[in-house]
């Protein structure tokens, strides 16, 4: 097959030469002037800070890698739709939770978890698990612990369950049924933790020959102020920053039995009013479907705003606020184009913030002045992905 | 909550979201149900949210203040207060309806929206249809009481194919279950 | 799985319920007024006269089929991207050739072609094929035989042969090494006959134990003026029609033996100079992946037609030109919107152009005013396809 | 025609199109090749035009007259004067470089191309990179003497991912192959 292609384009570069030169097969037989190039193949480095990474959306398949400092693509990680990807702490591989029919929409429906390297992005090994929940925009479905040896993947048939991999051996371990959680948090040591139906938060020791499964006291309301599944964790600190719908921020230090701060008011924290859930109330909610991004060298909470009522929770933003975890204010406000509906900060000293909405239009912006310092096409719509310190 | 009694309230709407499965077939179901019982923590937050005065917004979020009742085809159709995805009425089929070679989920997540004619919550299950490539037209999105993944029958960005040949969603459809 | 699925719901609409009316189990254990609907599945009918089919294009599978008297979408054909549909003649079956791998974008390669109902477009059978070209936007690389009894799928390794179907047996014949050649003719008793590089029609007679494959003489150029791929056949005047990029239209009647009719200037049937493949000359040009339409009834062609020079054979139309084939003469030019590069026509009494473009919007064209009738938003870049009598 | 000799002017072409492979894999190949000779009947009509006076435009077209050589991520950049798709530059790739994750296809499209600065035609490979899902960036489609499914090597709309691991299709580099 090879060895006729070869001949096919041969003669086609043959006859088409002898046309465009006047059919002299002499002229041909001379040597040529311009050598002709080699085919080759682009890797990367190893993940960066300045990085960034967005998943296409529901529509193409793939998770395109942008550096923040120039703005410009430096590949794409194979995230076909409905997958989560996760890290690998130490840099040296992507992993890719998928779901695949042997037919496409249909035949033989096969769950795994995909491991590429992060030079070559070629696809080292695919490592069999019993399910996952199908669902877009999550960032917490696929998490990997802070070693780098365990990926817990979340799955939903409709019974609720976490799969166990093995990431050094490459292998599924086990499989632990979860009623009413989702949602995983990273429990060094432990295990992983989840947000439940009832308002608390789960936490699962995963080490044992079974598993142990505790819970904290109701601490939310998971039907009329819920907390956004797109929360985030803090590695140095231990610590989980979550929001609610009407705008409240609290924090969960995590371990083996995680305690849940004091929750305050975004809106309170910038001088209004707290958000209040009552209907024809307006006010500044958070919004989107990763409505907000944790700096976390600087505690700092960049989230998505936007003036409305209650239960516009996936509305895009008309400005973002800055908060100051620590200090529990909101240090800056600036608009932002675009109704973005997912945010992003990288983790590096100069942070940039990532953002991008339905249109798929990515910004990069100095959060420092509110500047957009690149507006990017056909980006994505997300989630948005960045290194973790 | 897990002695509740399948024969009282529960079947009545058991039957509803069947789609007019048989009883016993139901109770059949009902009883493996009990038995894994993913969501039971949630009564409790639910009874707790029902004691609440302030506790039926419904009438009035700015969704429901712009609903219409002619047009299923557009995203502020009544039904569709908390559908997200592509409305199959859109697509060849209609508003409780799968197109051609589409299969509906059995299960869906559910959303409660009001009727501008007569005022009333009605109970509605937003039933996918899967084992096509999606339609993406008339793609919606719409959030009255739309929960997060901890809450995942009232959360509408999960694909609800269960117990379907395929899992590939096509698109959604807002069955009337009843009065909420 | 379902059973416990079903009880997610019951309990979420119990819990729910609860909720909303304040909590009192007797206040649910009452009737409810509104009796609950069924979820039901459309059922179609036979593939009518009035109806078109468009291939959505590159990213998103599927051929949706609308009624062109309505402008309303009825349904969808399931096309994977790279697709090639089929109709069955006898309007009980959809015919689609695919290429499908067992990863999405890696795997197994699996080529196959699916039998849908007509009614119910469910899956009736995939009947397994060596291999198929991969191309978008062409109507003649899979054809049906006249009868219904044989299907033909082009296969480009990148050595070219045609693989036949036994449609009534559902099972995949044999392969037939085709040199040279490509796209699909009927010939009706004989086999199929294709168009070929040094500018022949070769006639390849399937029936007999091993297949003959004869030639015409070279009647066009294959690399200076082609003949687009997309011609059109006329079943009742067993008659192909043909246009090059310069705009000469000719037919060849289909035979054992075909022969080729004298080409005639489309620009000249319109009353200006030829077409010229010198360069900077400009002139109007046939353009676009699928640039005519043959109403059959009347033996008219419609031709999507733009200003330019030559090599411009991709670029949408300015204009729709109808032609007299049988008269050779221009009956009619009028502008059309949107660029089209696609065009089709209804063979009924009173025929319907559809036009449709990059833009994906479809327009339903009245070609006996040139008004146009409906205008049909993300109905996909095509190819299109109409019912032939 | 099927007697022509390899070693001599078809074989230099054949190692720039192979990207340096060794004469002697060449040959090899070759004389697979000559068996199937799929596009032989091709040189006839290529002998042909060659005789023609007017049969040299490619210093002449619309494009040839508006390329540039300084951006290699626009669809004007001279190389690309019959190119179809996804520009590799685009999707971390290069010119003539696939991006990390995807293969090279060993055979190609090709097109004979002008360069503004030189005005000389040169011969381009547009070596599709293939294995991962469509890169969908600077979609561009450029058509000089591009031709139909018969003369496949000169047509731009074909998948050119043959002998790869996958066929998936992601972007297509243009790969300058000499003077023509």
């Amino acid at each position: 097959m090879k060895s006729s292609s070869l001949a096919t384009i041969s003669a086609a570069a043959l006859a088409f030469t002898l046309g465009s030169l006047g059919g002299s097969a002499a002229a041909l037989a001379a040597p040529v002037s311009t050598d002709p190039e080699e085919s080759d193949v682009r890797t990367l480095d190893a993940p960066k800070p300045g990085w960034f990474f967005i998943q296409r959306g529901f529509v193409i398949g793939g998770t395109l890698i942008y550096d923040s400092a120039s703005g410009k693509l430096l590949g794409q990680v194979e995230t076909p739709v409905l997958s989560d990807m996760a890290l690998d702490p130490a840099g040296k591989a992507y992993y890719v939770a998928q779901s695949i029919w042997t037919k496409g929409t249909r035949g033989v429906r096969q769950d795994f978890v995909t491991v590429y390297d992060s030079a070559g992005l070629k696809v080292q090994t695919d490592i069999d698990i019993p399910g996952r929940l199908l669902v877009g925009g999550r960032k917490n479905n696929f998490i990997v612990s802070e070693d780098g040896k365990w990926g817990f993947v979340y799955n939903f048939s409709p019974a609720s369950s976490v799969n166990v991999i093995d990431l050094a051996r490459r292998k599924f371990a086990k499989a632990i049924e979860l009623p009413g959680c989702a949602d995983l948090i990273p429990n060094p040591g432990v295990g992983f933790s989840a947000l439940c139906s009832d308002g608390s938060m789960a936490t699962v020791a995963v080490m044992g020959v079974k598993p142990v499964i505790t819970h904290t006291a109701p601490f939310f309301n998971a039907t009329t102020d819920p907390v956004f599944d797109n929360f985030a964790y803090d590695k140095a600190r231990k610590q989980l920053v979550m929001m609610t719908y009407t705008g409240l921020v609290s924090t969960a230090a995590i371990s083996a039995r995680p305690t849940i701060g004091e929750p305050f008011s975004i809106q309170q924290a910038a001088g209004i009013r707290k958000g209040d859930p009552a209907p024809l109330e307006v006010n500044w909610f958070p919004g989107g479907g990763q409505p907000m991004a944790l700096h976390r060298p600087t505690n700092t909470l960049y989230v998505l705003m936007h003036k409305g009522e209650y239960w516009t929770h996936k509305d895009g933003a008309e400005e973002i606020w800055a908060v100051d975890l620590s200090a529990k204010k909101v240090t800056k406000r600036f608009g932002v184009e675009g109704k973005p509906e997912a945010i992003e900060v990288t983790q590096d000293a100069a942070p940039r913030l990532i953002v991008t909405g339905d249109d798929e239009v990515a910004r990069v912006i100095d959060p420092a002045t509110g500047a957009v310092l690149h507006t990017i096409e056909k980006a994505g719509s997300g989630p948005i992905t960045v290194i973790e310190p | 909550m897990k002695t509740f009694d399948p024969d009282g309230l529960g079947e009545k709407l058991l039957r509803r979201f069947a789609g007019g499965t048989s009883r016993r077939g139901m109770l059949a179901r009902l009883g493996t149900a009990i038995v894994a019982a993913p969501v039971f923590p949630l009564l409790p937050v639910s009874r707790a949210e029902a004691a609440k005065p302030d506790r039926s917004p419904e009438a009035k979020t700015i969704f429901a203040r712009n609903a219409q009742t002619s047009d299923d085809t557009k995203c502020d159709y009544w039904r569709y207060c908390a559908i997200d995805g592509s409305l199959c009425s859109c697509c060849g089929g209609g508003i409780h309806t799968c197109p051609a070679g589409a299969e509906p989920s059995p299960v869906s997540w559910v959303g409660t929206c009001i009727n501008p004619e007569d005022g009333k919550a009605y109970l509605i299950a937003y039933r996918d249809c899967c084992g096509k490539a999606y339609c993406a037209k008339c793609d919606c999105n719409n959030t009255d009481r739309e929960t997060q993944l901890y809450t995942p029958q009232l959360n509408n960005d999960i694909i609800w194919c269960f117990g379907t040949t395929s899992m590939e969603y096509h698109c959604s459809t807002a069955v009337l279950v009843g009065a909420a």
